[in-house]
């Protein structure tokens, strides 16, 4: 009969309208600034660099590669390499960035940079209201802003953290291994080259 | 440059345009541009309409507003680099245009991605599927009048779906997730499970929304008898994916192709009989319940494995000399990546084989001889995205 | 079952004497062979391969271009030159391999590309392609809009971003770009115009290559940019 | 005892004030001046009513999408309206340069002004009407005619090709639907033997037993309500009647072109009209101000017509929710060829209820033509424009 649909979509719209008071599936609105959905684990928003241990300068995991630069789709990283070394977390001297500027009104999002980083320095933060009011250059980050934790990298990425953190330790561990077997055997080396020595006298 | 060489159109051979339509009696020809600001252009799009009364009788779309010449920028950098930017040519479907990439380049570097990556890249296809046909179907309802209900219904499973997106691939939209030989992460157990339950309560969803509209008779005087695209017109436009199976043409890459594994699958084709905007609605309905049986049954036996194939590598990727077409049945049609290389870390040549553009060349033979009214619904039928359309 | 790549050039032959279908092979994995055809016979080729019963080529997938720039290749070539010499004191004609470098500029064109597949049979792909004679002035291809519609945008898509001028295409006009653009921005020798929609951004290294600019004008399209100023 | 008279009282209380406040003037203003508050009282009451119903449309319209609606600006977002107001008033009014200025800024004034004199012979409670005209129906169906030549100036003078269509097609709906409207009025007519609406809702003050004697639960009321529904939708261009405005395809219609308080007019004018077409289709199938109930007779009668209305407005809201729009050829040709011959044949299946007399016979009989009537005329409609629902097949 003509109407059938017409009342059956009307019986659909009035079911919603009640069902939209007791249900919560029906109701998925979140009212967003005063109740926000917890960011998933995976979520990304912008890129930010890690630092080890207290000082974020010294701490700074990133040895200016540059290989993120290169690989930035939209091209918003500039890293300037530096000129002297210093000592990474493992102990090598490796070049550090004097200036890692990161132009978020630029940068898409995508985490390739995260990805291509050989060094675990570069990850992916969650934080995404970032808006401001200064059109040129409130966006554009330098390494201060840039610079954040480990532990607040652990605070919002655990799980992939405690994968990189266990990752790094074992490189560290396995540095560290050869490193002693280097001394070790420099030291047995110079214990055999200093015997005859010692003989001698 | 001149404008080329114009060839009158019954001059050619086999150039099936459509019938002249003379304005009916005496009077002025109505010019309007519909858009590139206007409420159901889906975006910045233009058809210049040429009505008699508010019969059309010219309808010409002019669009490029969006053109941002996606293909050079992928020329211009690593092939990894262009990922992010699929993304964003149907930015509706992010997912499947990262397959149809990864499945391109995979086809030029002899690369193969492992079971586990397969299934969850079908999984992650048909959710994509699903929130598209059911936004599409949304969009399309909108434009007919409907104050948004349907399409808010579909926006509701939408956000259902974009959780579990944004919980696997960290992005809600733009999810670059697909990598060649492989995707960036694997699914957690926890996340399959989800995907389960929220899988549990789709039919559910496609029931309501049915029942909201699919029998209106509104909606059946409206859409049925409009805007009716013949099988053999369709396929020779190159009309693809749902369009062309509301056609009544039974061509679904992933019973053609074979591509991924979706030949492990149970699930039908729909196809419509009459190729009308109703045919149209329809068969996006039906093929979300296919979609469902398909994620039902992948969901149910996701094989352990590894997600990347090993011999995959994300610096220095550098395919050997040679050419691919890489193409997938993307829930807008069929997507295409045409790649050809050079040896060098860019693509020599990167070329999108855009579902919505191409489908939009029927365009103007659908709308002639009907109302103003009707543009605005075959368009919409149509389903198309103008960040793909414009690249 | 589709019929190899070879199959099908001999099919062509057969059907249509003189079509000059060449064979181009594609070294990658992919090994999607093709057959470049000739502008002359492009037509009849491809009416042959949509309308013949067992080919059935009926849906074109894809049409694009793609940009050979000029090639100037370096190549040492092996040559045997008579020289003359005299060897105890006769003169002898000696032959002599001599290596020399040659450069030589290998002429670009531009190429169309058809992707094309068969509904009715449920196979493909075949990729047939035509190339232009060169990329300046002699740039017409026939157009395959009246074989298979699907063309129709795609083609307007190479004109307007290459520049191949299809003959036959019924509405050749600028698609993606405006109509007043000039050049083709998909050309290998495109030089992006710095200049244009320009607006200050925190990003703004565009500045400081603009302002080098004129001395990197290569291409005569940017040229040409300048000349008539658009911005 | 005291209850009673409390609520007799409350019943006129409108009487009351007006008395009160008049009486402080002399004699011979008195009747001008109650006159004068009535008016005043209407034009106050109604836009207050329209602010509060956007804000329970937009609420509503958002459950039935399951959304929440507006709720920032007050308790519940219940402040909307004076947010809009304000927006509304300090926005830019832009005419068109080449548009029929004058004509541009009468139409949202003629529109406002005629819908607002339909509200005089609506009897709002009981003796609560402004001007009880013996011809109050032809009066107000004069005025709802008006209202087409507003959006004709609107859609002429905006000098716009959205404009125009929608003017156009506004005009050609409304026209046709007002025959529907007006011939589905005549049966109440024919019944109530009168054509004041004071008149009309006294002939359905009665009871049998609890149960209201409304025209609505008569076969011949229930089929001319529907048909009135109808035709009052189409006249206050709601959904899914609203082409006028046809948002998806002409951007908003014949009001494309007014921006700031002219737009606001248009929207008011809107929403009064669907206020006053409410009150007529209360007045003349749902009893008007009676109680549903003959032991809710106490309560205050002006509340039960305000009920109502609200409720036959949550109806439009819940259309509006539902439903998709229908296409103009669609729409003259289900005003033409099926509600106005379904409208004749409630005519005369109203006269063969007039004169069958008492009984159940009546009752089956009526029932049966119209249902039968419905029903065949709507699957030889369905069939001749080949349309209905559909089977599917599939590729293996």
């Amino acid at each position: 009969m003509l109407g059938e649909g017409i009342l059956k979509g009307m019986a659909e719209t009035a079911k919603n309208f009640f069902g939209s008071y007791v249900s919560k599936e029906r109701l998925t609105t979140v009212e967003y600034p005063e109740e926000r959905v917890p960011a998933a684990e995976n979520a990304r928003a912008f890129p930010f660099l890690v630092y080890d241990g207290p000082d974020w300068q010294a701490g700074l995991r990133c040895v200016s590669c540059q290989i993120c630069e290169k690989e930035c789709p939209p091209k918003c990283i500039l890293i300037e390499k530096s000129k002297d070394k210093k000592p990474d977390y493992v102990g090598k001297p490796q070049f550090y960035p004097v200036r890692f500027d990161i132009d978020l009104s630029v940068c898409m999002s995508c985490q390739i940079c995260v990805e291509v980083c050989p060094f675990d320095a570069i990850k992916m933060n969650t934080e995404f209201a970032l808006a401001t009011d200064d059109r040129f250059g409130g966006l554009l980050f330098s390494r201060e802003k840039l610079a954040k934790s480990n532990e607040y990298y652990h605070s919002i990425h655990p799980t992939e953290a405690a994968e990189v953190d266990a990752r790094l330790a074992e490189e560290k561990a396995k540095v560290e291994a050869k490193a002693k077997a280097a001394a070790e055997a420099a030291a047995a080396k110079a214990a055999v080259s200093a015997s005859p020595a010692e003989g001698g006298n | 440059m001149s404008s080329g060489v114009q060839t009158k159109p019954e001059q050619l051979e086999g150039w099936n345009r459509p019938p002249v339509i003379a304005p009916e009696g005496e009077g002025e020809l109505l010019e309007v541009a519909m858009g590139p600001h206007h409420p159901s252009t889906h975006g910045v799009f233009r058809m210049d309409v040429t009505l008699d009364g508010e019969r059309v009788i010219g309808l010409k779309p002019v669009f490029g507003y969006l053109h941002r010449n996606h293909e050079k920028i992928a020329e211009q950098t690593s092939y990894l680099a262009s990922m992010p930017y699929t993304d964003r040519l149907d930015y509706f479907c992010s997912l499947t245009n990262n397959w149809a990439y990864a499945l391109a380049v995979e086809k030029l570097a002899g690369l193969d991605a492992p079971e586990r990556a397969q299934y969850i890249r079908v999984i992650l296809a048909e959710l994509t599927r699903i929130q598209n046909h059911a936004s599409a179907v949304g969009f399309l309802l909108q434009d007919m009048g409907a104050s948004g209900t349907p399409l808010m219904y579909a926006f509701r499973e939408r956000e259902k779906i974009l959780d579990l997106f944004e919980q696997l691939t960290g992005a809600r939209m733009m999810c670059n997730f697909m990598r060649f030989g492989g995707c960036r992460v694997d699914a957690t157990a926890g996340w399959l499970d989800g995907a389960r339950k929220m899988v549990a309560g789709l039919p559910n969803f496609v029931d309501e929304f049915e029942a909201l509209l699919s029998t209106n008779e509104i909606l059946m005087a409206r859409t049925q008898g409009v805007g009716v695209l013949k099988p053999d017109l369709a396929v020779n436009t190159g009309v693809s994916g749902p369009m062309l199976r509301a056609s009544g043409v039974d061509y679904d890459l992933r019973k053609v192709d074979h591509y991924g594994i979706y030949d492990r699958f149970q699930f039908r084709v729909p196809l419509g009989e009459h190729g009308d905007i109703y045919d149209r609605y329809m068969v996006r309905v039906l093929e979300m319940r296919e979609s469902i049986r398909i994620l039902e049954q992948a969901l149910k036996d996701v094989p352990a494995g590894p997600v990347m194939d090993p011999k995959a590598k994300s610096r220095g990727f550098r395919p050997k000399p040679g050419e691919a077409y890489g193409r997938i049945e993307a829930p807008k049609g069929e997507l295409g990546f045409y790649l050809i290389s050079d040896g060098t870390p860019n693509p020599y040549r990167y070329r999108v084989r855009p579902p919505s553009l191409i489908n939009l060349t029927i365009l103007e033979d659908m709308c002639l001889g009907h109302d103003v009214a009707d543009v605005v619904l075959i368009f919409g039928s149509v389903d198309i995205v103008l960040g793909e359309v414009d690249r | 079952m589709l019929k190899t790549v070879e199959e099908i050039k001999a099919a062509i032959e057969a059907a249509i004497p003189g079509a000059g279908v060449e064979f181009v092979p594609n070294p990658g994995p992919a090994a999607e062979h093709s057959l470049l055809l000739r502008p002359e016979s492009a037509v009849a080729v491809a009416k042959f391969l949509r309308d013949d019963a067992e080919l059935a080529f009926d849906y074109l997938s894809n049409v694009t271009g793609v940009d050979w720039p000029d090639k100037e290749i370096v190549e040492k070539v092996k040559a045997m030159r008579i020289t003359t010499k005299t060897v105890d004191g006769v003169e002898q004609q000696v032959e002599e391999t001599v290596e020399e470098t040659r450069k030589r500029i290998e002429p670009g064109c531009l190429e169309a590309v058809y992707h094309l597949y068969s509904v009715a049979k449920k196979h493909g792909p075949l990729v047939i392609r035509m190339r232009t004679e060169n990329r300046t002035d002699r740039v017409t291809l026939p157009s395959l809009t009246p074989i298979w519609r699907g063309a129709e945008f795609q083609e307007r898509e190479v004109f307007d971003l290459y520049g191949i001028v299809f003959a036959g295409h019924p509405d050749l006009r600028r698609i993606l770009m405006w109509e007043e653009f000039k050049d083709h921005p998909m050309r290998k020798d495109f030089v992006e115009p710095d200049d244009y929609e320009y607006e200050p951004t925190a990003h703004d290294h565009v500045l400081k290559r603009a302002q080098a600019h004129p001395a990197a004008v290569v291409a005569s399209g940017s040229q040409r940019w300048r000349d008539e100023g658009i911005r | 005892m005291v209850s009673t008279s409390f609520f007799t009282a409350l019943d006129r209380i409108f009487f009351l004030l007006r008395d009160w406040l008049v009486g402080f003037l002399p004699v011979a203003l008195r009747p001008a001046a109650g006159v004068l508050l009535g008016v005043i009282a209407i034009v106050a009451v109604f836009p207050g009513f329209f602010a509060l119903t956007t804000v329970f449309e937009r609420k509503g319209l958002g459950r039935m999408q399951n959304r929440l609606g507006p709720n920032r600006v007050g308790p519940f977002g219940f402040f909307q309206p004076v947010a809009d107001g304000i927006k509304a008033l300090t926005k830019e009014d832009v005419v068109p340069y080449r548009s029929d200025r004058i004509v541009h800024f009468l139409a949202p004034l003629v529109l406002v002004v005629t819908v607002f004199l339909g509200f005089a012979v609506l009897p709002m409670g009981r003796n609560m009407v402004l001007a009880d005209m013996d011809a109050g129906l032809l009066f107000f169906f004069a005025m709802g005619a008006a209202t087409e030549l507003s959006i004709f100036m609107a859609g002429w003078s905006s000098h716009n090709k959205y404009s125009l269509l929608g003017a156009m097609r506004g005009i050609a709906q409304m026209i046709s639907y007002e025959v529907v409207l007006l011939l589905s009025a005549v049966s109440v007519v024919m019944i109530g033997g009168s054509l004041s609406l004071s008149k009309i809702v006294e002939a359905q003050n009665s009871y049998s037993g609890v149960f209201p004697h409304w025209y609505i639960f008569t076969p011949w009321g229930f089929a001319g309500f529907v048909v009135f529904a109808i035709a009052a939708t189409a006249e206050t261009n709601r959904s899914p009647f609203d082409l006028p405005e046809g948002e998806s395809e002409l951007v908003a219609g014949y009001h494309t072109e007014y921006s700031g308080f002219k737009f606001a007019l248009f929207f008011l004018g809107e929403y009064l009209a669907m206020f006053s077409i409410s009150g007529l289709g209360t007045t003349l199938f749902l009893g008007g101000w009676s109680a549903p109930l003959s032991f809710f007779d106490f309560v205050p009668s002006w509340i039960w017509f305000f009920g109502k209305v609200m409720l036959s407005i949550f109806v439009f809201i819940w259309m509006r929710g539902t439903l998709p729009r229908l296409r103009q050829d669609q729409l003259m040709n289900f005003a033409w060829k099926f509600v106005l011959p379904f409208t004749l044949l409630n005519l005369f299946v109203t006269a063969l209820w007039r004169f069958l007399g008492e009984g159940w016979l009546r009752w089956a009989v009526c029932s049966a033509i119209l249902v039968a009537a419905w029903a065949l005329m709507g699957r030889v409609g369905m069939r001749r424009k080949h349309f209905g629902p559909r089977s599917y097949r599939y590729a293996e």
